[in-house]
């Protein structure tokens, strides 16, 4: 059986700069979560409430969570092509991956939606 | 003369003979003049000359000596005696993640295929002038810390992700001198090196965990160079 | 051992893939032949990668060079042993061989104006002797490193093809003396082979190892020379090794001589610097033989250093730090390495210690071997090419200076592939039949180390020739203990020839390899032995103590009846002598004359 | 031959290979993005919790409040900090700073030690 190892898909800088920048995007959101919380915004409920619904912490809010998805699923991916060789189960674990992280998105952005 | 008794626990598998590979417990006499591993591994296969393990130059220019020594690879003749904790046997195995051929040989045609992969040879297609090519000190400088590899295999077998990629990921080796080449002004081949390892695995498997930078018995860094590779990779698609 | 012996046809076969048999290999793959080389170790093991200070050639990149002044000094470097021939043709090519080398991508240090720098060496001197001259094209002290694997890196590029780690055994020579290739055995599994080939160029290094205190790698075991010496071939000028003056004390490790084309100075116990009495005009760059007999008389009258003023200092705490770190920093490794000492602020403990084979397998210089027959003293052995360190072309003579042996490996490497290719596209030819004895001396060997009982030891009998060799045959000469040396050695051979091996498997058995590797190292040293209890004269790096420096004689040479290459064979154990050339190629010759520095 | 290599056995046993401390550092790094993403549905189901109205955010705050939920919860702050700062790390040698073998070993040390030191702090609070 011919046993040819290919490679040459050319995603790998797409994805390793798209992983840097969803990394410094979710690292300035953690920076402005954290202010927050010091400044007592979770001390209750509608502090709380108040300050995630505010107009720009809504779109930073988006913005984070498409961020860890696309982070998530490079990195997740990372793992499956680092330790898992069969292409069928890997590309199994791709999808479901994938489709895990959809699913997170949608249910993220619509707790933000419906502030 | 001064002698004194070193334990190793070493490596062992001779396919004629063994199922498997075992760890075989020895000493040996060595004199107070030897200062390195590879001396200690001379008086060893005196006494007992059915240990196999590669050597030539003994001065850490060759890399023929590259073991794994205590759990961290390196090279028989640059390890002093001296840094071995005493009263603990001294580990031997084979370099990790590499076929063995025998005891503390293994079998290199992974790793030598990596190398190859990125067409390690000077590209230049201008017809060659009556003089040398003309090179700045400076441009030369930038060939330091890159023309110096061995190919002992350290660092690449010291690279979780060549261990579980070794036929996709180049390693940090061959990427170190896919670099040595795109750094050298000479080479005019800088876009297809480029083309040739932007892909998820041959470059990118690389996860900056430095293994590699921490093992090279020649002091270079392999993680620098790969990040060189990705600063053009960058300027080049933005 | 099974006697099944494959055999494998190519056009031609080089044994060895160091400097000179890249070399040739890189002449062979580009001009389509279908080429294989074989080697004990990946190629850019090789011992070519421990070379440090640089390699010669009068490019004159800093100060004004012609190749004639080159001549004449490795005339004068070889003491008049060397053939003028070879000599000529080796220093004006080497502008060319190296350019090329520049363009397979070798990463030289530069100049400011961008082209190959060039430091001093010993006896390399302008203007036919008058003052050391910039010829040696270095990279920092890893020139040869540079040099293997640029050379590798071509032979990539050419695809030639390589059988690494696989032992070459024995030639094959039919009864017209035709050599049609090799036997070898392939380590991995201990199989053997035949290749069969038109062209057999070897390339097969040296053999310091004979030597117990030697800059050489364990791998330097005058394999070629071994093989050629039982196929018939007479191996010339056996007599002369070179002691390199810096080996690390005690490790052995190769301290360049660029240290000293940099500014290093030798310095004695009373810190005095000793050279300038020994080479008032060249001082610390004196040729090699100079320093090292300068280092020894040193030491033996009392001026050593250490505890048991057994060596010498080498000193460069006067340069200036950032020059040791940019041109030298090999070597600061190595002294921190195997000497513990940080040479930026200490000296380094240095010795003479065994380093190069000035002789060989005799060679004209298009790289043919030659052997005297019935016509003539130089007649080609047909299919047979010799290269590198481990042929005699001769152009080190008595003496080798320092950045001409890899110079020598460049040139001739090349010349010899390029001869095997003319011959081969000239006069295409099929495969000469192989004779039907063709593999019996390597599966004799190979029986008989696989068969003997209550044999001797080859770790201990490897030991007992190196320290013979050492005590004997060392930096300086004494008739007597060269006659008790050969008596010493021929004893040392019989045990050699009765060497047992406890393990007798197939895989990559190393002990058998060591085995078969001292079956060669022998036939050097008892052809290095038996040559020097012979030659009765002082010449370059064999000095007598009963061929003292006279008015008559001076430095004990002796022209009227020395001026000749040895001949050693192994049959019968016997010398013969052939002329050395004295006619160059173009010019005139270079005249006898007495050798001062 | 090709038999040979099928049969040939290999050294790549984890315990015996002596793993550098940023080797350390950046399989943590790997641990905790898992460690994370397995997470992000209870995470995600907090945040929800914590918005949709007063009653589901004092829910939320009772969960919060049993120890094994908090214990799960500063686990969850580790891995984040230490993803965190491990992160910088990265983007900072992505730009060429701290790549050499000693910065390298110097910044693990801060990752681990800030991330560790932020937890307890933290996790301190929060209990």
């Amino acid at each position: 059986m011919v046993n040819r190892k290919i490679v040459g898909a050319h995603y790998g800088l797409r994805d390793w700069l798209a992983q840097r920048i969803t990394g410094v995007v979710m690292a300035v959101f953690t920076l402005i979560v954290g202010l927050g919380l010091i400044q007592g915004a979770g001390a209750s409920y509608e502090s709380w409430r108040g300050f995630m619904s505010a107009g720009l912490m809504r779109f930073v809010s988006f913005l984070f969570i498409v961020s860890l998805c696309w982070h998530a699923w490079v990195g997740v991916r990372d793992i499956w092509m680092d330790y898992i060789q069969p292409a069928g189960i890997k590309l199994t674990l791709h999808v479901l991956t994938l489709l895990a992280l959809i699913g997170y998105a949608g249910w993220a952005a619509q707790i933000i939606w419906r502030l | 003369m001064t002698t004194r008794t070193l334990q190793f626990k070493i490596y062992r598998y001779d396919p004629d003979t063994d199922q498997k590979p075992y760890m075989q417990d020895i000493s040996v006499e060595i004199d107070a003049t030897d200062r390195k591993l590879l001396d200690a591994l001379v008086k060893l296969k005196a006494k007992d000359d059915a240990i196999a393990f590669r050597r030539s130059c003994r001065e850490g220019v060759c890399g023929s000596d590259a073991l794994n020594i205590n759990g961290r690879n390196g090279l028989a003749c640059l390890t002093d005696i001296a840094s071995f904790p005493e009263g603990k046997p001294i580990v031997l195995r084979p370099l990790p993640g590499l076929p063995v051929i025998r005891d503390l040989i293994v079998d290199m045609t992974q790793f030598f295929k990596q190398y190859h992969s990125i067409k390690p040879y000077l590209i230049n297609n201008d017809p060659p002038p009556e003089r040398e090519r003309l090179q700045s000190p400076e441009e030369r400088e930038e060939l330091n810390g890159l023309y110096e590899c061995i190919l002992c295999a350290c660092c690449s077998t010291s690279c979780p992700s060549f261990w579980w990629n070794p036929d996709k990921f180049v390693g940090p080796a061959g990427l170190l001198a896919a670099y040595r080449f795109i750094a050298d002004t000479r080479d005019q081949a800088t876009s297809e090196r480029l083309d040739n390892l932007e892909d998820p695995y041959r470059l990118f498997r690389c996860h900056t965990i430095m293994n590699c930078v921490d093992v090279c018995p020649k002091g270079l860094n392999p993680t620098k160079a790969i990040g060189k590779i990705k600063d053009m990779m960058v300027q080049r698609a933005i | 051992m099974s006697a099944k012996v494959t055999v494998r046809k190519f056009d031609a076969v080089i044994v060895g893939a160091g400097g000179a048999g890249l070399r040739a290999a890189i002449q062979l793959s580009e001009a389509g032949l279908k080429t294989a080389v074989i080697t004990k170790v990946f190629p850019t093991r090789s011992h070519t990668v421990a070379a440090q200070g640089g390699v010669a050639a009068s490019l004159g990149n800093s100060e004004e060079d012609h190749w004639h002044w080159h001549m004449y000094d490795t005339v004068k470097g070889s003491d008049w042993l060397g053939d003028q021939d070879a000599i000529e043709f080796m220093c004006r090519k080497a502008n060319e061989c190296v350019i090329e080398l520049e363009h397979y991508g070798m990463p030289f240090d530069r100049t400011d104006n961008g082209r190959i720098y060039q430091r001093p060496f010993g006896g390399h001197m302008s203007n036919f002797g008058e003052k050391p001259v910039r010829r040696s094209c270095a990279a920092a002290d890893r020139t040869g490193h540079a040099m293997l694997h640029a050379m590798y890196q071509r032979n990539v590029k050419a695809n030639t093809q390589f059988f690494v780690e696989w032992m070459a055994l024995d030639l094959i020579r039919d009864a017209e003396g035709e050599v049609l290739g090799v036997t070898a055995m392939e380590m991995e599994t201990g199989e053997i082979y035949a290749f069969h080939s038109k062209a057999t160029i070897f390339a097969t290094g040296g053999a310091g190892r004979i030597y117990y205190s030697s800059t050489n790698a364990f791998i330097n075991t005058g394999d070629g020379v071994g093989m050629a010496a039982r196929a018939g071939i007479p191996l010339e000028d056996m007599e002369f090794w070179q002691f390199h003056p810096t080996g690390v004390a005690g490790a052995g490790v190769l301290i360049t001589e660029g240290v000293r084309g940099e500014g290093g100075i030798l310095r004695n116990a009373n810190k005095e610097r000793f050279m300038e009495r020994y080479a008032p005009n060249a001082k610390d760059l004196a040729s090699r033989d100079v320093v090292s007999r300068a280092m020894v008389t040193e030491i033996n009258e009392g001026r050593g250093c250490g505890p048991n003023k057994d060596f010498v200092y080498l000193d460069i705490t006067h340069l200036d730090p950032a020059t040791i770190m940019k041109r030298l920093p090999g070597i600061h490794e190595i002294g921190i390495q195997f000497a513990g000492v940080d040479c930026l602020r200490e000296m380094l403990p240095v010795v003479p210690t065994c380093h190069y084979q000035m002789g060989g397998i005799p060679t004209n210089y298009h790289g043919q071997v030659v052997v005297p027959g019935k016509r003539t003293q130089n007649e080609i052995v047909p299919g047979f090419f010799a290269a590198g360190e481990c042929a005699c072309a001769s152009v080190h003579g008595a003496n080798r200076l320092g950045t001409n042996s890899l110079l020598d490996l460049l040139v001739f490497g090349k010349s010899a592939g390029e001869t095997a290719v003319d011959e081969l596209k000239k006069s295409p030819k099929s495969h000469k039949e192989l004779p039907a004895d063709a593999f019996d001396r390597t599966l004799a060997r190979l029986n008989r180390l696989d068969t003997q009982k209550d044999g001797s030891n080859v770790h201990e009998s490897r030991l007992d020739m190196q320290r013979s060799m050492q005590k004997h045959a060392g930096v300086f000469r004494f008739d007597k203990l060269l006659k008790e040396g050969v008596q010493k050695i021929l004893e040392v051979q019989k045990d050699v020839e009765k060497t047992e091996i406890k393990d007798k498997s197939k895989v990559f058995n190393t002990a058998r390899i060591e085995a078969l590797e001292l079956d060669n190292l022998i036939e050097v040293a008892v052809a290095t032995m038996v040559s020097a209890e012979a030659r009765k004269e002082s010449r370059g790096a064999h000095v007598r103590d009963d061929a003292p420096d006279t008015p008559e004689r001076p430095n004990g040479r002796d022209d009227a009846n020395w001026l000749k290459h040895s001949l050693w064979y192994k049959e019968g154990n016997r010398l013969d002598y052939k002329s050395v050339n004295l006619r160059p190629l173009s010019v005139d010759t270079i005249a006898l004359k007495t050798r001062a520095y | 031959m090709t038999e040979l290599t099928k049969q040939r056995p290999k050294f790549l046993n984890l315990m015996a290979i002596k793993l550098p401390l940023p080797g350390v550092a950046s399989i943590l790094h790997r641990v905790s993005g898992i460690g994370l993403f397995l997470m992000l549905p209870l995470l995600i189901w907090m945040l929800d919790l914590s918005l949709k109205s007063a009653d589901t955010y004092s829910t939320l705050v009772t969960v919060t409040g049993h120890p094994l939920v908090k214990l799960i919860l500063i686990g969850l702050l580790w891995a984040f900090l230490h993803h965190f700062c491990m992160g910088i790390r990265i983007l900072l040698i992505d730009i060429h700073v701290g790549v050499e073998k000693a910065a390298a070993r110097k910044s693990t040390v801060a990752v681990l030690a800030v991330s560790l030191l932020m937890t307890l702090i933290l996790g301190a609070k929060l209990w």
